[in-house]
């Protein structure tokens, strides 16, 4: 249930990401919006993970071993994929600063030197 | 309005695409067999007990390789587009009072925090990643608090390309020299499991991981604010 | 070479000098009706002798180049070149010299080895009028002979060659079998287009002798024109020859010699004459209006006659 | 052999150590660079050599210790030794070429750079589904920075674009990778694939679709990649050949591992995007004219073709696909960078400012291989992938799909022939400068060197045996090597070259091949003779020429189809260069290679064809036999006879022609004209040889083309009857003349045959005569306007004679040798029954009059014009083969039977029945005889008697002055009013205009004008709005989300 919640959440996140990403027109609420994306994706695959009933991997006595533990790869590659986003993150906002910088403005339809 | 419209009737779209998945979701309750394997065996063969660090830093520390070397480009690419860019006059507005002494007082605190994190990220939650980005937030409230501040790169870089390099240098030392593979962490003893000296390379990694991680979100925090000085420029 | 019969020259020289005194005679005799028919009196029978040798007495010392002294003797050259090469009387070696060379394609386009020498030969003059009369020329030969074309395929399809011989051959007997009435539709078409290659009225523009001199021999006088006119006289009735050969039964040597020559005299003059009577009844036809009329019924008899032979043999 | 997974080693290292080096120069920043990545070219290249050789194995990398799936393992294959070679050699060049930016923008353009390859070397290598999206981050990250290397506005906005868009399809392929381990439990691609059955496949359904469609849209598919399209434009030189070639090539890669992991379920999704993605992008790239967004177009084209190459392979399980795809790809990586890198040396935007490349004749040898090798000409790798392709196609009677990546790469010559021919005519400003320098140079040359070298191998490698004889290919290569010697060295060399090789070849060669390979190696050295007029070093000449030759001569040895379409197309090849060459020629060659090219295909398809109906196991011209009796060979026929159609010229597609002909230079008309369009009839002969008399349904193949023939003939006798332009005159002339063989090939009889055939060779013989007077009037007086000439008779004597004869030849007027053409025309007409069609082809035999009067007298005859009072006659070396040629003509006039009998005993081997009876001189056919001797010796005579009459009477004639003529008591006012010849047949004109109509040329124009607009409606999806852009990811997704799951 509690996966099933988390992956819908997940789900719409992703939703709302992508609709804030295609309707706003300023470039830094695009970022926003993939960032929310991005949240969307992670929080998906945490819970594509889940086990019901588990906990943490993380076993601090080799004694543990047998108790229900959550899936560790979605969490391996969750945190993988969470430096990917920060670092295109930071690497949006850089573009966002020098084309402020070029042009004044954040507008997207405003960079469309190259069309057609 | 049109445009808005064919927009939410295109995530509509791909909102069934979810929703198809959603509804075939049946939470697990059982492991997959490699994940069974990672908590079962990872212990013994990996001497890690934070079984989510030996999967990122071993089984499969390729990725990790990767991840790294995305936050180095993005660093490089930030580092490229402001220093193509730089606006040499922008004065910004310093920080408040309390800012400035609380970050003075907390900038240490905070370093050895983050310092915890990654060696102990073999025995706790946490890990390079996470230490290093505590590593930087430090950074991100000096910069906030004095953003007028000249601060250097070249220790941060010195110490990014040092980091990475002894990483690759010790992965490449686990195919190479000692043990079975690229990035095994089993060329040095695993230790006892459960203390901070086990686990063979996975903490030297993490704590490497977790230099050059912070070191890079610092300088593309200091790259972002603007006022870098780069002595090597002709 | 070896089994070359020599006397075949003097055959061949025996027929040009006929044909020559035959064309001047006729020459003389289409001046008078032609003369006639317009109320006039016209010229003597003996006229185009006269002229002829007058011309060929006369010298000059003009040349306008090298083309220019060919010219004229391309122009003989192909016209002598069809005479001997046709099989002028059937079973009579005589007046059929060399008509072993070739069969009726080598005829019809060694029909225009002249023309061509001719247009040369005026072209080289320099006169804008013979270039004019060239391109005149050569643009309505080559719908006039439309229907010729059609008509010669009908034919060899129908007698199921090409040898001239053979069609003549084809075509004893009774008058029956001659082409005209075996094939009339191939005959008409091509009595059309023989109507285009006779220089005369409504297809004269090419000369257009009456008004200004115009045509290829536009700059030539003296022993140049008389070497032309030569030509003048035997070209036609090489023509006629060759129409009385395809569709008229040809002439068939008979017992007497003089019989043979009256019906060959009868027969040419009268195939003659159709071009003849034509001319004097039609105004002239400016090239395009003679390309379109060529384009129109002479063709479309001459297709008619295509089917026909394609559906018959 | 050194580890592969030192490559990323090596790469990160140095990408890591860089930032060590901040502060020293920039020298040793590159050379560390630079050395790394020959570290890592060494690598793959000793990989690659290994397992190729066989000398290695491929093989498994683990790491971390552990075995798989529990680690992510490496794999390092032949595919992959290949590619990542590829790759890494295109990042060592192009980092070689960065040089000079690299001051500007320091030492994170060279750390990018590192781990923009190791991200593609780990795409290539790896084996872990998320380790792929990994290093597609990498890569995605590493190319949106390089993108912005200068950090223009137009970089920004475009990377911008770029990593919006990539991050988008990463996050689809992410979602994909994580359902797709809820459904497996794996992440392993090797894992997966064993899992794959039709249950997985159903359950995982989504996770897989994302992920295939996340790769997909990497890959940048039309219409959804304008952001793709911009980062091509927008990046410099050297990242967008690497992107080209490297991220292409590598994504492409993860394609195919992606299909094997879905067990193949996205194939017709991907065949179908691949195809529109091909056609598309090509329709789209018909307007576009900024050079580096043409070639991004390219670019993504070629990678649909490569999607739907790969797709259908696995589809209809092609035997050798491997191969196939690599040829294509290989060929075209290379190819593109070459091009990206020449970009940047021209440093030109604009497609038609590129005529600066003729600065450096390197350049444009360069820049011609790479556009031989994206349009699969030969010896590329490409061309050998295409053929093997279209082969397979066949066997498994993909015929549609044949017709689409056909379709698609004329539309693709389109633009790459249209750049070349302006880059090789255009006007450029002497002032601007080529960024010439030994970092660029060395990349271009190795790219193109390398292409050369491996179509060579990959002849080796094609699955079928072929004879391709490498002499020929390989001198163009020598003459192209000796480019810088003088042309009279060059020229002794090249004639010596097909002497040598030519003799004992026409010793060889038998039966109607020999009756060719004479005109081909007898006429190329006669046409080459006067190429000795040339004082410089004509550039470019020999090369061209040579290939030409090289391709004829190819074509009549060619035993297998194979071998004949590799010489096809470099005999193409080499006259388009040839033609290009002249002053005015470039829509003319443009036009003459799409016809030839779009023929060559059909030619293709025919061959194709008959090697699916023979049975798919040979590839021989004899099997061409072995068809005849088969259910297509109809269609077999009409494919291969309009394929050599196009070379022939015939009515409809002819339009190249007269201009490509016309605006060659002085020499090369009469090769083209007088030699090459015989190739063309060679292989319409080889067809009907093979093939025999084939009908469709009711309709008779040869009924048909006879018609094609005899119109041909009569528009283009009449057409060239109305030309001013004395060599656009004799181009029609030879349209005409080529229709008449074609009529006599439709005849199918033994007399049609033999006046084809004999056409073909007296054509050759005073078609080369005429082309070469002209060629010699020309060059004297300077013009090509009939009209401005006229009375050179007295100025240029020698000429004129040969003019009288070739002209008298080809009218077909006895005693000449023309003649026995129309006889044996006319007896074959009538023993065939084709009446109609007879009678069409003698009245445009007529209208050939028109033409040649207007020739030789609006040059020759009339009025000289004052400035041409001092012309001399024409050059030696003009004459010298004119000389030889009309000895040849009056050799053959005199003697029919010494060519007729040779002719008619080859032609009997194929048509026994209708043969000529020889009675001595005699020809006696079923219907008429004709003795050509007694013709000749009658005239002789009778000319003879008449000029010694004549002479004889008129001995004392001089030449009088020029105007002193009969003009009406006026003295003309000058030659130009005097001389009539311009508009010579008005009256004609005013009749039969109507044949002028251009029905053909509005035919194609029309075609031309449909497919651009088009193109320009299409490109406007290109709207430069990074988030339009967006939203049609999306849409696509949907889109292809509904189609692909449709059954489900």
């Amino acid at each position: 249930m509690i996966g099933t919640i988390a992956v819908s959440t997940g789900s719409l996140l992703v939703l709302v990401g992508l609709w804030s990403a295609l309707t706003n027109r300023d470039i830094i609420r695009m970022i926003v919006g993939f960032t929310i994306f991005d949240v969307g994706i992670h929080l998906i695959m945490i819970s594509v993970g889940y086990i019901s009933g588990g906990t943490a991997p993380i076993i601090s006595n080799l004694s543990d071993i047998g108790v229900s533990y959550v899936d560790p790869v979605p969490q391996a590659l969750v945190l993988t994929a969470i430096v990917i986003g920060l670092g295109i993150t930071a690497f949006m906002l850089t573009y966002a600063v020098n084309m402020y910088e070029k042009k004044g403005t954040l507008e997207i339809d405003k960079f469309e030197e190259l069309k057609w | 309005m049109i445009k808005k419209a064919f927009t939410f009737l295109m995530l509509g779209g791909l909102g069934a695409m979810l929703l198809n998945f959603i509804l075939s979701f049946r939470e697990r309750t059982a492991l997959p067999e490699v994940a069974a394997h990672y908590i079962e065996k990872g212990p013994a063969e990996l001497g890690s007990a934070n079984i989510v660090t030996s999967v990122v830093v071993t089984y499969r520390g390729l990725d990790t390789l990767g991840e790294v070397t995305i936050l180095f480009a993005a660093a490089a690419v930030v580092g490229l587009l402001i220093h193509l860019n730089r606006n040499e006059n922008a004065v910004r507005r310093e920080g408040s009072e309390i800012l400035k002494t609380a970050s003075a007082l907390l900038f240490p605190l905070i370093l050895m925090f983050g310092a915890y994190v990654f060696l102990n990220g073999h025995l706790s939650p946490g890990g390079g990643f996470q230490g290093g980005a505590i590593i930087a937030s430090a950074v991100v409230l000096t910069v906030l608090a004095s953003p007028n501040r000249k601060i250097g790169h070249t220790v941060l870089s010195v110490i990014e390309s040092i980091s990475g390099l002894a990483y690759v240098a010790l992965g490449a030392a686990g195919a190479l020299l000692v043990a079975n593979g690229f990035l095994d962490n089993r060329i040095i003893p695993l230790g006892e499991f459960g203390t901070l000296f086990s686990a063979g390379l996975i903490p030297i990694i993490y704590t490497l991981i977790g230099l050059k991680v912070g070191s890079e979100l610092s300088s593309v925090v200091i790259s972002l604010n603007g006022e870098t000085i780069e002595e090597d420029d002709q | 070479m070896a089994d070359f019969d020599y006397m075949k020259i003097v055959y061949a020289a025996l027929t040009i000098f006929l044909t020559i005194n035959y064309g001047l005679i006729l020459q003389g005799i289409i001046g008078k009706i032609y003369a006639r028919v317009g109320k006039r009196m016209g010229i003597r029978i003996f006229q185009p002798y006269v002229n002829l040798i007058r011309q060929w007495a006369t010298r000059t010392s003009i040349s306008h180049g090298v083309m220019y002294y060919l010219g004229p003797v391309f122009r003989f050259s192909g016209g002598a070149g069809i005479l001997i090469f046709l099989p002028i009387i059937y079973g009579a070696p005589i007046f059929s010299s060399f008509s072993f060379a070739g069969d009726l394609v080598l005829i019809s386009y060694f029909m225009f080895l002249g023309t061509l020498g001719m247009a040369l030969g005026g072209g080289e003059s320099g006169h804008p009028y013979a270039a004019l009369g060239v391109s005149r020329g050569l643009s309505q030969v080559t719908m006039a002979e439309i229907p010729m074309i059609m008509a010669v395929y009908s034919i060899a399809v129908q007698y199921h060659s090409l040898n001239i011989t053979e069609i003549v051959a084809a075509q004893q007997g009774s008058f029956l079998n001659w082409t005209l009435f075996t094939n009339p539709i191939a005959t008409a078409a091509a009595m059309l287009a023989f109507l285009g290659s006779m220089m005369r009225s409504p297809f004269d523009v090419v000369l257009a002798p009456q008004e200004i001199p115009i045509g290829p021999p536009t700059e030539y006088q003296s022993q140049f024109l008389a070497m032309l006119m030569t030509n003048r006289t035997i070209f036609p009735v090489a023509k006629t020859i060759l129409f009385v050969n395809f569709f008229f039964g040809g002439v068939a040597l008979y017992d007497n010699y003089l019989l043979t020559f009256l019906v060959f005299f009868l027969k040419t003059f009268l195939v003659y004459m159709w071009s003849v009577f034509v001319g004097l009844s039609f105004p002239r036809f400016r090239v395009d209006h003679s390309i379109r009329w060529f384009l129109k019924y002479p063709m479309l008899i001459g297709l008619i006659s295509i089917i026909f032979v394609n559906i018959r043999y | 052999m050194v580890e592969p997974i030192y490559l990323i080693v090596i790469a990160l290292g140095a990408a890591f150590l860089l930032g060590l080096l901040r502060k020293t120069g920039s020298a040793l920043q590159i050379a560390l660079t630079l050395a790394a990545l020959a570290g890592m070219v060494f690598i793959s290249a000793q990989w690659a050599y290994g397992i190729i050789k066989g000398t290695t194995q491929a093989a498994e990398i683990f790491t971390s210790g552990m075995n798989p799936p529990l680690s992510i393992n490496l794999f390092m294959g032949r595919s992959e030794a290949v590619l990542l070679l590829l790759v890494n050699s295109a990042a060592f060049l192009s980092t070689m070429y960065l040089g000079r930016e690299h001051k500007k923008t320091s030492v994170y353009m060279l750390m990018l750079l590192l781990v923009f390859v190791v991200g593609l070397n780990g795409i290539i290598l790896t084996r872990d589904l998320f380790n792929l999206f990994v290093f597609i981050e990498i890569v995605s990250i590493a190319s949106a920075g390089l993108i912005a290397l200068r950090s223009d506005i137009r970089q920004l906005g475009a990377g911008f674009k770029f990593i919006i868009a990539g991050a988008l399809a990463s996050g689809f392929m992410l979602i994909g990778i994580i359902f797709t381990y809820y459904a497996t439990g794996s992440l392993n691609i090797d894992v997966i694939t064993g899992m794959m059955s039709p249950a997985l496949a159903s359950a995982g359904y989504i996770g897989l679709f994302l992920v295939f469609i996340g790769i997909m849209i990497e890959l940048k598919p039309f219409p959804v990649n304008g952001w793709g399209i911009d980062a091509y434009q927008a990046s410099i030189p050297p990242v967008s050949a690497l992107v080209a070639a490297g991220t292409a090539t590598a994504m492409f890669y993860a394609f195919t591992k992606i299909t094997a992991m879905t067990g193949g379920i996205f194939l017709n999704a991907s065949m179908y995007i691949g195809a529109l993605t091909f056609v598309g992008m090509n329709v789209v790239a018909l307007k576009q004219t900024a050079a580096r967004r043409l070639l991004g177009y390219s670019s993504i084209s070629q990678v649909g073709l490569l999607v739907l190459v790969f797709s259908l392979v696995k589809i209809f399980g092609i035997a050798g696909g491997e191969l196939i795809v690599f040829g294509l790809l290989v060929s075209h990586a290379l190819a593109k960078a070459v091009l990206f890198w020449l970009s940047g040396i021209i440093g030109k935007e604009s497609i038609n400012d590129w005529g600066i490349i003729r600065k450096r004749n390197i350049l444009i040898v360069a820049f011609a291989v790479a556009v031989g090798a994206l349009l699969a000409l030969p010896p590329f790798p490409s061309f050998f992938a295409k053929w093997e392709l279209i082969t397979s196609l066949a066997v498994k009677g993909q015929y549609g799909w044949i017709a689409v990546i056909l379709g698609g790469a004329l539309l693709e010559a389109v633009y790459l022939m249209r750049w070349f021919g302006n880059a090789v005519k255009d006007s450029f400003n002497e002032e601007d400068n080529l960024d010439f320098r030994f970092g660029t140079l060395v990349p271009v040359i190795t790219g193109t060197a390398a292409l050369l070298a491996l179509g060579y191998f990959s002849a080796n490698l094609s699955v079928f045996e072929n004879n391709i004889n490498w002499l020929l290919p390989a001198v163009v290569i020598v003459l192209l090597l000796l480019d810088f010697l003088p042309a009279i060295v060059k020229n002794i060399l090249l004639i010596a070259a097909i002497a040598w090789y030519g003799y004992p070849l026409l010793q060889a060669i038998e039966g109607y091949r020999s009756i060719f390979a004479a005109i081909f190696v007898i006429g190329a050295v006669i046409t080459l003779l006067p190429g000795f007029m040339n004082k410089g070093r004509r550039p470019g000449f020999y090369p061209a020429v040579s290939m030409m030759f090289a391709g004829l001569v190819g074509i009549i040895e060619a035993t297998d189809m194979l071998t004949f379409f590799f010489f096809w197309e470099l005999m193409t090849l080499g006259s388009y260069f040839l033609i290009l060459r002249g002053k005015k020629s470039k829509p003319h060659a443009l036009s003459y290679m799409l016809f030839s090219l779009g023929g060559a295909y059909l030619l293709m398809t025919g061959f194709s064809m008959s090697f699916a109906e023979a049975g798919g196991t040979s590839i021989a011209l004899d099997i061409l036999k072995t068809v005849s009796g088969s259910s297509l060979s109809g269609i077999i026929t009409i494919l291969l006879a309009v394929g050599f159609m196009t070379k022939t010229a015939s009515a409809g597609l002819h339009i190249w022609l007269p201009g490509a002909h016309a605006e060659a230079e002085g020499d090369v008309s009469p090769m083209v004209s007088g030699i090459l369009l015989k190739a063309g009839v060679f292989g319409l002969l080889m067809t009907f040889i093979a093939l025999g008399d084939q009908s469709i349904g009711k309709i008779n193949i040869p009924y048909v083309l006879s018609w094609i023939g005899v119109i041909t003939a009569l528009t283009a006798n009449y057409m060239a009857a109305m030309q001013e332009d004395a060599k656009r005159l004799l181009a029609y002339s030879s349209i005409a003349q080529m229709g008449y063989a074609l009529f006599g090939i439709s005849l199918m009889s033994h007399l049609g045959w033999l006046s084809a055939l004999s056409l073909a060779i007296v054509h050759f013989t005073y078609k080369v005569i005429l082309f070469l007077s002209v060629a010699g009037v020309v060059h004297r007086v300077k013009t090509r306007n009939m009209y401005q000439m006229g009375g050179l008779i007295t100025r240029m004597p020698v000429t004129f004679f040969m003019v009288l004869v070739s002209i008298i030849a080809l009218s077909g007027i006895p005693p000449l040798a023309g003649f026995s053409g129309r006889w044996l025309t006319y007896n074959a007409v009538i023993e065939k029954g084709w009446l109609l069609q007879g009678v069409v082809a003698g009245v445009s035999g007529l209208i050939a009059f028109l033409y040649l009067f207007r020739l030789i007298f609006a040059i020759f005859l009339g009025q000289l014009k004052d400035v041409h009072r001092r012309v001399k006659e024409a050059p030696f070396w003009i004459l010298l083969p004119q000389i030889l040629l009309i000895l040849l003509v009056l050799y053959l006039s005199f003697f029919p039977g010494a060519f007729l009998r040779p002719i008619g005993d080859i032609v009997s081997e194929f048509h026994p029945e209708g043969a000529l009876v020889w009675n001595g001189a005699t020809a006696v056919s079923e219907f008429g005889y004709w003795n050509g001797e007694a013709v000749m010796w009658v005239f002789i005579a009778l000319f003879a008697a008449n000029f010694a009459l004549l002479f004889f009477l008129n001995r004392g004639a001089q030449k009088i002055k020029q105007f002193n003529i009969v003009y009406a008591a006026e003295r003309p006012a000058r030659p130009e009013t005097t001389h009539f010849a311009y508009n010579m047949f008005a009256p004609y004109r005013k009749a039969l205009g109507f044949l002028e109509y251009p029905i053909t040329t509005k035919f194609w124009s029309g075609v031309a004008d449909l497919m651009h607009s088009i193109a320009g409606f299409t490109r406007r999806i290109y709207t430069g709005n990074g988030q339009t852009y967006l939203l049609q990811i999306i849409v696509f997704v949907v889109i292809s989300f509904l189609l692909s799951n449709g059954g489900k």
